[in-house]
């Protein structure tokens, strides 16, 4: 298991559990239509998401569009 | 009449926020009758109990969404979060904001040019909420953003335009399009922005707050009209004395012969 | 929306005055353009070499008249010109001036009291223009005048409203509409001038003398709807302080953790 | 022969001249529609004019509207 | 630099009204601390239980007392209020007051014409306090008026000048001394209102009411003297872009020569 | 009610300017009445053909001096002047200016910043001419600036405050004396200055270049004074509507009975 | 008796008394210093005073001054 | 001799000239008085003047103060 950061909530995910998973349990949209990703504050594409997966005590953020400015 | 920025064409000269609305339904009544083509919205993280999509909601309403960077302090946080934006809705055009200070969410000018100078280079087009600094609008011109957009008051205070002069000379310097964005409180300021010579106004507060915000809205795709015509149509100067606008010749002598 | 005065309905809140155009056809147009239902004229000595009747004009147009006592002095000069008026033009209204100083064309406000009584006394309906006195504003009203038309600032002036506070405590008191009359420089003014909660606006030099009077006159069109809308929905406060249009929750953490 | 003041301007009018005939003279169009006139200060109603004659001295203004205000 | 008003020297440019002190001890010290010669008293009903002469007290202070007819509606109520006034306090000069509203205690035109032409005639050295109409000032001089006083807001509202534009009309018009009187909030104010050309300012609330009115009487005095020295020196023109105060030739190259 | 500036007492809350002097004894003289004890100075290429020793004037008239960066655009070169004056005149306090545009002489945000933390880190007390930026204001403090020196509106343009809300805003979160700096006209702009709660008002134009400078030094000492004073009394405040200042109660009844 | 009304109060006064009396009453100072006098609203000169009788339902002012204006 | 720029002015100095000449013949009061000097855009402290002199195309600054801000 690895202890990660998710939208600023501690999570303990499998070793082996990539971005795309952890983009649908973020609560993002099937596919993530209208979603990014950083991870420690980089941009991870979303093209990355199938193949990327987390170090310990990394933080993810999961955003999308709200109302706003 | 359409405004262009960055080689777009805009129909219109009102860019909405969309913060502020009660709820979706509201914003799209109101996004709708603005006649806006394009709005703001703010990244945030994934809440899954939300309802609804707001990008579907104003594409359904004309409307294409305009990403922000509000809630950034730091030219590096408004960077990353342009780029999520990216990821996240598929645009290159991002509304900058880098904010210094908390209460009054005025910008921070170092940190903004800073973000300008970074989003520019990876291929943006960046539209700056600025202070009303002509100095600072001149920077982020000279930097490549695709227009200025200075503000009238703080985001939200409704005081309209505080300092006319500096807009004014934003307005005789900028080579790109000027957007005024923030403090508008009412009809009339937006109307005084587009005489003073704004391509644009950018509004949020004033229409999503009101008591009726789709009146409001009404109310204020009339106010950029009147006032960008009025610029076009040329308006009289101003006189210390008065002008009669009735002849002079002709008067009746009515007086008693005595 | 329309505004009642005397009993009778006028679909535009703009009244048009018609002194300053270059010619009839381009007061037509404007006037055309501005979508009044009323223009004042002003009553002179028949001159023979005058082409076409601007009564006839107006009435194309879709406009109906409205005389004025512009060049009185006097109460006495000005009860016998508005009798005059309705001599000539069938109508007992009138928009009655008694100037007190030709400077500044602004009104005596004793000649024009007197004045308005009198014609209250003889049928007419009377529509004073006054100065932005709330006490003199109240006694015409007393007096029995339909409604009352306090500048902005001088006739042909173009400054706008001078003096908001005494606007505002007219439009509190009166129980007749209030016109602003006089003063209007730009599409801004009238707009301004609506959300104060006038009922109406009433212009001439601002359109006439603009250097495009056809598009200054639809401005004011749009400027005054702007304005009468903008009030209906209900504008926010004036806040000193900013208030964040971009919800302040849900903030991306993106800075280096270390 | 009469002399008067009609527009500002000195006349002599035949004795029983009627208003009508002046309002004709000082240029308002056929029928005087759109023109009142006053008489050393006072109104004199159309229905008048046909009958009314004038004094030696009196001020006669004839009106009509044009632009202004 | 006195002020004469009809033949009497004032070395004082302020006249202080005396209404709003906690007690007459605080009123003689911001008296005497203002500089003023003259201070405005009330005319009211004996009370057989008050302490002391505010008479004897003002005396002390070495000013002299400017009765005013403050609580009168009507032109016969103030003429009859400056008779009483004249014949308690033997003078003939009286500040005249018709008020038209209690809740603005804005001057009645009207009344206020007719009452000043009834003390003229009477033989009273009379000081109107006016609005801030340009014509109503004119014909209260043409009715023999030592000085015209307009207000620069309500009474005892510290709006300061509401209406630059009528004052400075007044006091291009005026041939007898005008007094600004009613409006000023704090020293700025008086300062502004003799920039602008009127002879004197006279204040109450901004003094009697401030938090330590001695202290304010002492900045009221700086404030007028500042104001008064400050127009007779003459101010430069507003430009509307800057201009240098250090010079442009023989500046440095400092910059690296590569 | 001295100032205390890094540790040093200034007996007077005015600091002059210099520049725009007919001649040097004009300038001594008008030193001398504003009371000051401080003076800018610029540092130029020496003239062979220079009368008199400005250092030297000024002391006989009991002033020292603040020498400025004024012509500099970059923080380099104002860095290398602030480095000459020091090393000419033997005081390490400067005013530092860095501007950014010729037109208007506003400041360059991003160099003034970097030249103050340059300064700073050099041992300079660092005065900084800085724009109405709020933001800016706390940054230049946080870098350990002594004071900050927002100006009312450009230099030498005499238009006074044009935003009074950022003024206040600097005023209320600044730790460190603010002094107004650029734009005073006339008399009242400063006393205004001081009453919103500046420590200073520093000036040139206003007085070098008024018709009578000696005047206006001394009219200018009297306002700096006038506000300061009137801001400690506690002003009034502003009421929408007015307060009687002559009682309500034991007015008489003088109309006829009937 | 003679019942008048001094400021705003009803009194009861002997039918033979003068201004100076009423003054006295009303709280003046003695001698009526910086007092003046009003009777249905005509000023009554201070000379008057010792000479001056009231009539049924007259209304009598006795001003002075206070801090005002 | 040295070809150098003294406050915008090209000059010719003899090779040994020192900085203290350089201000003297710029015109300031003697001794330096109120004087800073810059070269090439870097200050040098009035200590070193007497010791320093100047390459080729060195550009000279010297500055005092006047009226100004």
């Amino acid at each position: 298991m690895t202890e990660v950061v998710i939208n600023g909530w501690p999570r303990r995910l499998p070793a082996d559990a990539t971005l795309d998973l952890v983009v649908r349990e973020a609560g993002a949209p099937e596919g993530g239509r209208g979603v990014a990703v950083a991870v420690d504050g980089e941009v991870v594409p979303r093209a990355e998401w199938p193949s990327r997966t987390l170090a310990e005590g990394q933080r993810v953020e999961v955003l999308t569009a709200v109302q706003g400015g | 009449m359409a405004l262009e920025i960055a080689g777009r064409t805009l129909q219109s000269r009102l860019i909405m926020g969309t913060g502020g609305f009660r709820n979706l339904e509201v914003m799209a009544a109101a996004v709708e009758a603005s006649g806006a083509d394009l709005a703001t919205v703010a990244m945030r993280r994934v809440d899954p109990g939300a309802r609804g999509s707001i990008v579907e909601v104003l594409e359904e309403a004309g409307c294409e969404v305009l990403p922000n960077t509000a809630g950034c302090y730091t030219a590096r946080d408004a960077v990353t979060t342009a780029q999520l934006a990216r990821e996240a809705l598929e645009t290159d055009w991002v509304k900058l904001e880098v904010i210094g200070d908390d209460r009054t969410l005025l910008p921070d000018p170092a940190e903004l040019l800073e973000a300008a100078e970074a989003l520019v280079s990876d291929g943006f087009v960046v539209l700056p909420y600025t202070n009303d600094d002509p100095v600072l609008a001149r920077r982020l011109e000279d930097a490549g953003c695709a227009a200025v957009m200075p503000l009238g008051s703080p985001i939200g205070s409704g005081m309209g335009i505080n300092n006319l002069y500096n807009l004014r000379l934003i307005v005789d310097a900028a080579e790109v399009p000027v957007i005024l964005d923030a403090g508008i409180g009412t009809a009339s300021d937006a109307t005084l922005a587009m005489e003073l010579g704004c391509d644009g106004v950018l509004l949020a507060s004033s229409v999503s707050r009101a008591e009726d915000p789709v009146a409001m809205a009404r109310a204020m795709r009339l106010a950029v009209e009147a006032g960008l015509q009025a610029r076009r149509a040329g308006r009289i100067p101003r006189r210390l004395h008065a002008r009669a606008s009735s002849p002079e010749e002709g008067v009746a002598e009515l007086a008693d012969p005595a």
